[in-house]
């Protein structure tokens, strides 16, 4: 009998803090997959965001850094500038990116910075419990949107990879989702591609995940998948948005 | 007479409630009081705690750095704040979490199954509540018809219609031997 | 013949795994509680397992090793 | 007074703001301050107000800006870092004169740090974060009620001097909960904002709310009209405690939460014998010589306590100018002064300065 | 004999500081007429910007506010949410708001912000000397990009309008140009309607100005404004990107 | 000593950073610096090394964050509002003790100010611009020569102690030009940098750069490291130059720019039997309280003088600690102190300390 | 009939009139500097102007008023 | 010796690469030198300026309060830095440009249509050039050896051809009385 499935070398020992059934487990394991897969944990840098993942580097085996919220594709491009053989990734929740990070995310990608940026969309803050992200679905109620996300009010949800997927910078984008076991292994496969493309210096990629967190949602972790499936998906469609026929 | 209590558990187990009930009835008492909750992701998987105050005079720190009355209800919390109790304090312990009693000779402790209790009463929550009633009983710590009172204020309106089991909850606490 | 080994110790009780499994052989241990306060996973009839890995896939700590 | 009620730091001083008239908030969340945030977003727009979550702090400081040319009384909150990131927004409020009131609930630092209390935003908050010569007013409450009664306070005084008025507060203070009595009204001062900008309706001159001047010479003036506006304020608005001063021989220095513990080394040292008074500095800015002018006769020395390396520490030594020896100590990073190491200091500042001095 | 063209009346009668030839005062025009021909401004509240129209307030007849460098939007937004019924528009270069004031325009266009944002796109920073701008085109020559824009240091340059219309929230998004009248009557027409649709509150504007920079260019006023036809619009089209059929 | 050129100030430093060794710059655009950002983008390249123009100030500092992390000599330069944009970076650099160089040619505020010279920074720099206790290493050069000098020193400095040093100048020293000198071999210190990461490359443990901590132990300790790091700093790093001070009587204090202007004074006052000596901190932070010490047996009052509303005043006043008299002339908004305004006050202060004192 | 005036002090010399207008009637008045220090644009031969206003359209500083 | 040179005209007349090119020479000829311009959008459209100091001692400040030398260009230069001269001092104005002559008769002026001299010699940028002309005859502010190796170190190569014109133009500039 041989071992089929065990945690990934680039993830450590330790135990995640995140909540019981969150999926940035999943996500994390993932990314470690790919660079357990692509052997490149040795030089690889990972950029750490402000959110739930804050402190992701007590879990990925890799060199990390800590950003400022938002920043993390600035501090990326710093690495990439200065140690263009490094592999660096960005691993950022939907506030960090979506809403103070909104320009690093929009330059790093208008540059083409050769980074990978796997990019955790829960619909929520998660870490500070429970406000409105840009990528709040309409109606959905949160710590900030009490009665309900109201477009008039707090203004509609923003699709990144659409938005991003307008800029000539960006060589590979995918939303793909951890919903169940068949959708995580498309996502696993879209994770390893973003590293691939970085490998090939073809430049900026970047998956959306969609994610879950029962615990602001106030729904059971099996009830938050569901959620991924029913609610998100219809707003943030999976798939290539950008880099469908590169080959790396 | 200072009241200055911990509590302590894991996060959902209604540590930071029991203490706003504490500090609320406190306040109905007359007392000058201030509740302190543990506040931030620390919380989340890990322990959760809150300092109640509950005194004559103004509270000068809200800021434990010991007490005299604890309620734990969980292992990692009984190691954390057993030594911050002083002499002559008490410990309340739900031992059916805890598998311990306290190591010290010179504080009380009193070791009560309140989440079997409060299972077998059909509602793991009123666990705390059980904890309480046992603190109030040994140290006045407030009276029980504004513990009471707390309850209604305290807990949102869906939640009124268990009151009176929680004041049941509470009796057995006080009475639990 | 395929097995499955939960690492207990890390389980947190969210039972994506009781849901995702095709042979519904996995359940919660309701009698005990881990050293993080939780209720953990396990398997119930390992004979039944067919080692597809899918509690494995979407249990988001690691807990869960398969061999087949 | 009013109705009395068991509330959180934080959402006192959401209810204090609204109480005040600021139906405008804008702010970005951060722990250990969010609760205000949420407060807002649940009463606003049921009191016709707005909240609108900004997609970050420098947003919000200047939606602030904004909303505050227009003359609305208008609100931010944040904590450490996302009031460094600020900076920028309140010198550009400090040159345009605009009011606005900024909370800070001061968490550990630098970088993202911890979310536990800590008073380690004292210099930023009171010798200037941002660029330029400019002040903010900087109030710093010590309970529940006083953040209620400081953010109200902190609306006129923004007003009336158009300016920024800052609380600074920290953790302690922004998740406890204690004992608030509300009054049945709020004094609010009401001014005339003849320099806002809504649209002049063709009845009068253009108003322009600005802080560029490329002429060195006139944005000298405009400086000076700062300074001196600044200097009215240190004459008018100092405020601070004295507490058992009277006859102490030592002074404890100390604001917010670490005024409270210091208050109850007094009494443990009056046990000892030994006559402990307390300053505490209500404005952080403009700083209260005057509170050291009245004691300095009777004080052979000070200790000043904060929950910093010793920022506060520098004004109490101007304020002290050589006149006694000053003595510090401090907690970092979240951690809280204990009350046994400060009466260990005083014992020792007692024997040094009082019994053998 | 009759007045047919003068100075709108929002404009005053200061002389303006730009540089001989500069768009920057056909496009002030333009919005002064707006403001003329709806009789609006007694009740707009305009908001400079830092760029080479940073004191754009000399000139504008109307209330207006100086907002930090790339954040006019947000300041805007203030002013929006606090007096509604006052016409609000901000005046923006490129570096203004495609680079430091990414978020800002971002999110006031996913809000759905109810105010009219006229953004001069010029290629440039003019202000501070001819840096390169988010728009700077590929190849050009400006004071940081000294051996040209190259894509691979440099990234590509942005096109503000079509990335904004990925968003649900902006009602009316256009790109005119101001390199001869006839395209100067057009780009009139287009801020008007911006306004239109503020005032209509159908949410947010925004027109984008081709526009000229004859010092940093290092061309004459006149073959500055061939440089727009020849070589700005084929990267940046004329259009409607948002809200073509949209009736105000 | 070798080549010798007329240059700009704001030249020199780019050109001393290449010389030092630092081939990684990310700035963003601002009058009166933007010399220093097309001098690096015509020379990097060439040199192999990367200058980009970041999106905005934030995104540059964290640019600098993240290369500075890598173990690479990094830099970035602004100007006041641009460097209040910079302060939530600033703070993480100073958590992570991430080394970096950070150029401030100071304008006239607050808010967009103007672009004369000005020093109204100091407080920013000095004290805490940003959030939590921390310090950076602040330089203030007042030639073109000590532009480029300090410059290379500030790199080993940042390295030596993995924090930031900052060169603190003005619109006038970035913008004029003088004669440099360069030598014909920088004294480059070189580190180990076991720390930084880039890839551990399976041969060493994963090494992180983070600033958070959340246990408030962890983070006191952590800000303790810090402090004690600061202390040496002090200890070791003061730099200051006194001037015509062996039998000065009055001492003027000032750096930079008007440092020059005050020796002018000086040969003014000699003529008038005056005795005038300067003592320029050419350290900022840590302040040389040392030429205090130095000087204060002979002198019988200080005169500030500063382009600010009196900011460095506060550590003068903390260095003399009411042991003297000082006194403050200020010009603000990009304004520049007058000889004659000075040396009018020097008349007085002389006959009111020394002629009658 | 139509008449243009150029608020000749307003003038920057931008030559951006003289470029645009169909009848060709305006050129730069080589021998006058204007307090700004420009030559300012003037029309040479205004019975040839039919007031289309194109030079007043193009103008960056509203310098022409265009009567018809 | 110290000369304190202020230059001043429009932006385009070559006032700051005047003040560079004799600032280079004060180096050449073993002095000590700063230059600093008027920066910034101050300069669009509106006035240009640099200061200038040669001087044997170290430069004390770049910022000129007063001067003793002075080129004007325009009519504001003139109307703003006439007053700045010291008693003695000197002041060479571009008449072509400049419509009045100095006020002041404590101080030496000359008027000089460099302009017009310049745009008959084929090359208006020459106007600069002629008044520094008239300045070092009369102040020996710069040698003349030293002047021409500036005129090569501060201009780009690709106008170096136009320096000998530029050296007759100051030889004009010297000998115009
Ligand atoms: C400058 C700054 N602003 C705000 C915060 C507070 N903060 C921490 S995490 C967070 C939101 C995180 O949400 P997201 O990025 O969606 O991550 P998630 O927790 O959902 O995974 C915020 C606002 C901060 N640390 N720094
Ligand atoms: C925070 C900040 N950063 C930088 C600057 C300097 N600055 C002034 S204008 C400008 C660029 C303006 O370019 P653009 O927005 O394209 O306007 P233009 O001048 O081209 O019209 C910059 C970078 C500033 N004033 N504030
Ligand atoms: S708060 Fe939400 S996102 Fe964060 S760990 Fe918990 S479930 Fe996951
Ligand atoms: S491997 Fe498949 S069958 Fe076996 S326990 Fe896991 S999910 Fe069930
Ligand atoms: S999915 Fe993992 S953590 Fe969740 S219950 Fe199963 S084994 Fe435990
Ligand atoms: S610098 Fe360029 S954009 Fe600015 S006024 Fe001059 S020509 Fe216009
Ligand atoms: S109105 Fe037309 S024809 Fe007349 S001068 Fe102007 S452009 Fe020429
Ligand atoms: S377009 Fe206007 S500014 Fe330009 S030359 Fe003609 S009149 Fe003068
Ligand atoms: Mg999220
Ligand atoms: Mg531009």
């Amino acid at each position: 009998m041989a071992v089929i499935f065990q945690k990934p070398k680039a993830l450590k020992d330790t135990s995640m803090h995140y909540c019981p059934g969150c999926t940035h487990g999943i996500a994390h394991r993932l990314v470690a997959e790919a660079l357990d897969e692509l052997d490149i944990e040795g030089k690889t840098v990972g950029i750490a965001s402000v959110g739930c993942s804050y402190n992701s580097y007590d879990y990925f085996a890799c060199d990390m850094i800590q950003a400022p919220h938002g920043r993390a594709p600035a501090v990326a491009t710093g690495v990439k500038r200065s140690k263009p053989d490094c592999v660096v990734f960005t691993y950022q929740g939907d506030g960090d990116l979506a809403a103070i990070g909104t320009a690093e995310i929009i330059h790093a990608a208008a540059r083409g910075e050769n980074i990978t940026v796997i990019f955790i969309n829960n619909t929520i803050y998660g870490m500070t419990s429970g406000q409105m992200a840009p990528t709040t679905l309409l109606n959905q109620y949160t710590t900030t949107t009490p009665y309900g996300r109201i477009a008039d009010l707090h203004g509609f949800p923003i699709n990144v990879c659409e938005m991003l997927a307008t800029l000539q910078g960006p060589a590979y984008i995918e939303r793909a989702s951890l919903h169940d076991v068949k959708h995580i292994r498309k996502a696993k496969e879209a994770v390893k591609k973003a590293f691939k493309v970085q490998l090939a210096k073809k430049g900026f990629s970047l998956v959306e995940l969609l994610s879950t967190c029962p615990t602001n949602w106030g729904l059971s972790p099996v009830e938050s998948l569901k959620r991924i499936k029913d609610e998100m998906i219809p707003h943030y469609p999976l798939g290539v948005f950008k880099g469908e026929n590169l080959e790396v | 007479m200072v009241h200055e209590i911990i509590l302590a558990g894991f996060g959902g187990q209604g540590i930071l409630s029991a203490g706003r009930i504490l500090a609320y009835a406190g306040m109905l008492d007359g007392k000058q009081v201030s509740w302190l909750p543990s506040y931030g992701p620390e919380m989340r998987g890990g322990t959760a705690n809150s300092s109640v105050v509950i005194s004559d005079n103004p509270v000068d720190s809200p800021v434990l750095n010991s007490c005299n009355e604890l309620i734990v209800m969980n292992r990692p919390s009984l190691d954390k704040f057993e030594d911050l109790v002083e002499e002559g304090g008490i410990i309340v312990i739900d031992s059916s979490i805890v598998d311990r009693d306290v190591k010290r000779s010179d504080v009380t402790s009193f070791m009560i199954p309140a989440t079997k209790i409060a299972s077998d009463m059909g509602n793991m929550a009123f666990a705390n509540i059980i904890l309480l009633g046992k603190l109030i009983n040994e140290r006045r710590t407030v009276t029980i018809e504004n513990f009471e009172k707390a309850l209604y204020a305290v807990l949102p309106e869906r939640k009124h219609n268990l009151i009176p089991d929680e004041m049941k909850a509470l009796k057995i606490g006080m009475e639990y031997i | 013949m395929a097995k499955v080994t939960f690492i207990s110790e890390k389980c947190k009780g969210c039972e994506l795994c009781v849901n995702v499994c095709p042979r519904n052989i996995i359940r919660m241990n309701d009698r005990n509680l881990n050293e993080k306060g939780y209720h953990p996973a396990e398997v119930n009839d390992m004979d039944k397992c067919i080692g597809c890995a899918f509690c494995a896939t979407i249990c988001p700590d690691c807990v869960i090793i398969v061999e087949k | 007074m009013g109705q009395k009620l068991l509330m959180r730091g934080n959402e006192a001083i959401a209810e204090a703001a609204i109480r005040a008239g600021c139906l405008h908030y804008f702010g970005y969340p951060i722990t250990p301050q969010t609760e205000i945030a949420h407060y807002m977003a649940k009463k606003l727009p049921k009191a016709g107000g707005v909240f609108l979550q900004a997609e970050s702090e420098v947003a919000a400081i200047n939606m602030v800006y904004g909303a505050g040319s227009t003359g609305t009384r208008v609100m931010t909150s944040s904590s450490s870092p996302g009031i460094s990131l600020k900076q920028e927004g309140l010198s550009y409020l400090a040159g345009a004169q605009v009011p606005a009131v900024v909370v800070n609930i001061v968490r550990g630092g630098p970088g993202l740090g911890g979310i536990q209390p800590a008073q380690s935003d004292y210099f930023q908050a009171c010798k200037g974060g941002g660029h330029g010569d400019y002040r903010q007013i900087v109030l710093a409450p010590s309970s529940v009620q006083e953040l209620y009664e400081l953010t109200v306070e902190a609306f006129n005084l923004a007003d009336r001097y158009r300016m920024v008025a800052m609380i600074l507060g920290d953790g302690i203070l922004g998740q406890m909960m204690e004992v608030v009595e509300f009054r049945d009204k709020e004094p609010i001062e009401d001014y005339d904002k003849p320099w806002a900008t809504v649209g002049h309706g063709n009845a009068r001159e253009q108003n322009v709310v600005t802080s560029i001047h490329l002429s060195p010479a006139v944005l000298e003036k405009m400086n000076q009209n700062l300074q001196d506006k600044y200097e009215i304020i240190k004459q008018k608005e100092c405020r601070y405690e004295l507490y058992n001063w009277e006859d102490a021989e030592l002074f404890i220095v100390a604001y917010g939460t670490v005024a409270r513990i210091a208050k109850s080394i007094i009494e443990m040292a009056k046990r000892e014998g030994i006559k402990v008074g307390l300053v505490r500095p209500v404005t952080l800015w403009p700083f209260p010589q005057e509170a050291f002018e009245k004691v300095i006769g009777r004080a052979k020395a000070f200790l000043t306590v904060e929950m910093s390396s010793g920022q506060m520490l520098e004004d109490v030594l101007l304020a002290v100018n050589g006149r006694r020896k000053v003595y510090f100590h401090g907690r970092m990073g979240g951690m809280v002064p204990v009350r046994d190491d400060i009466m260990k200091m005083v014992r020792d500042i007692y024997k040094k300065h009082v019994k053998n001095g």
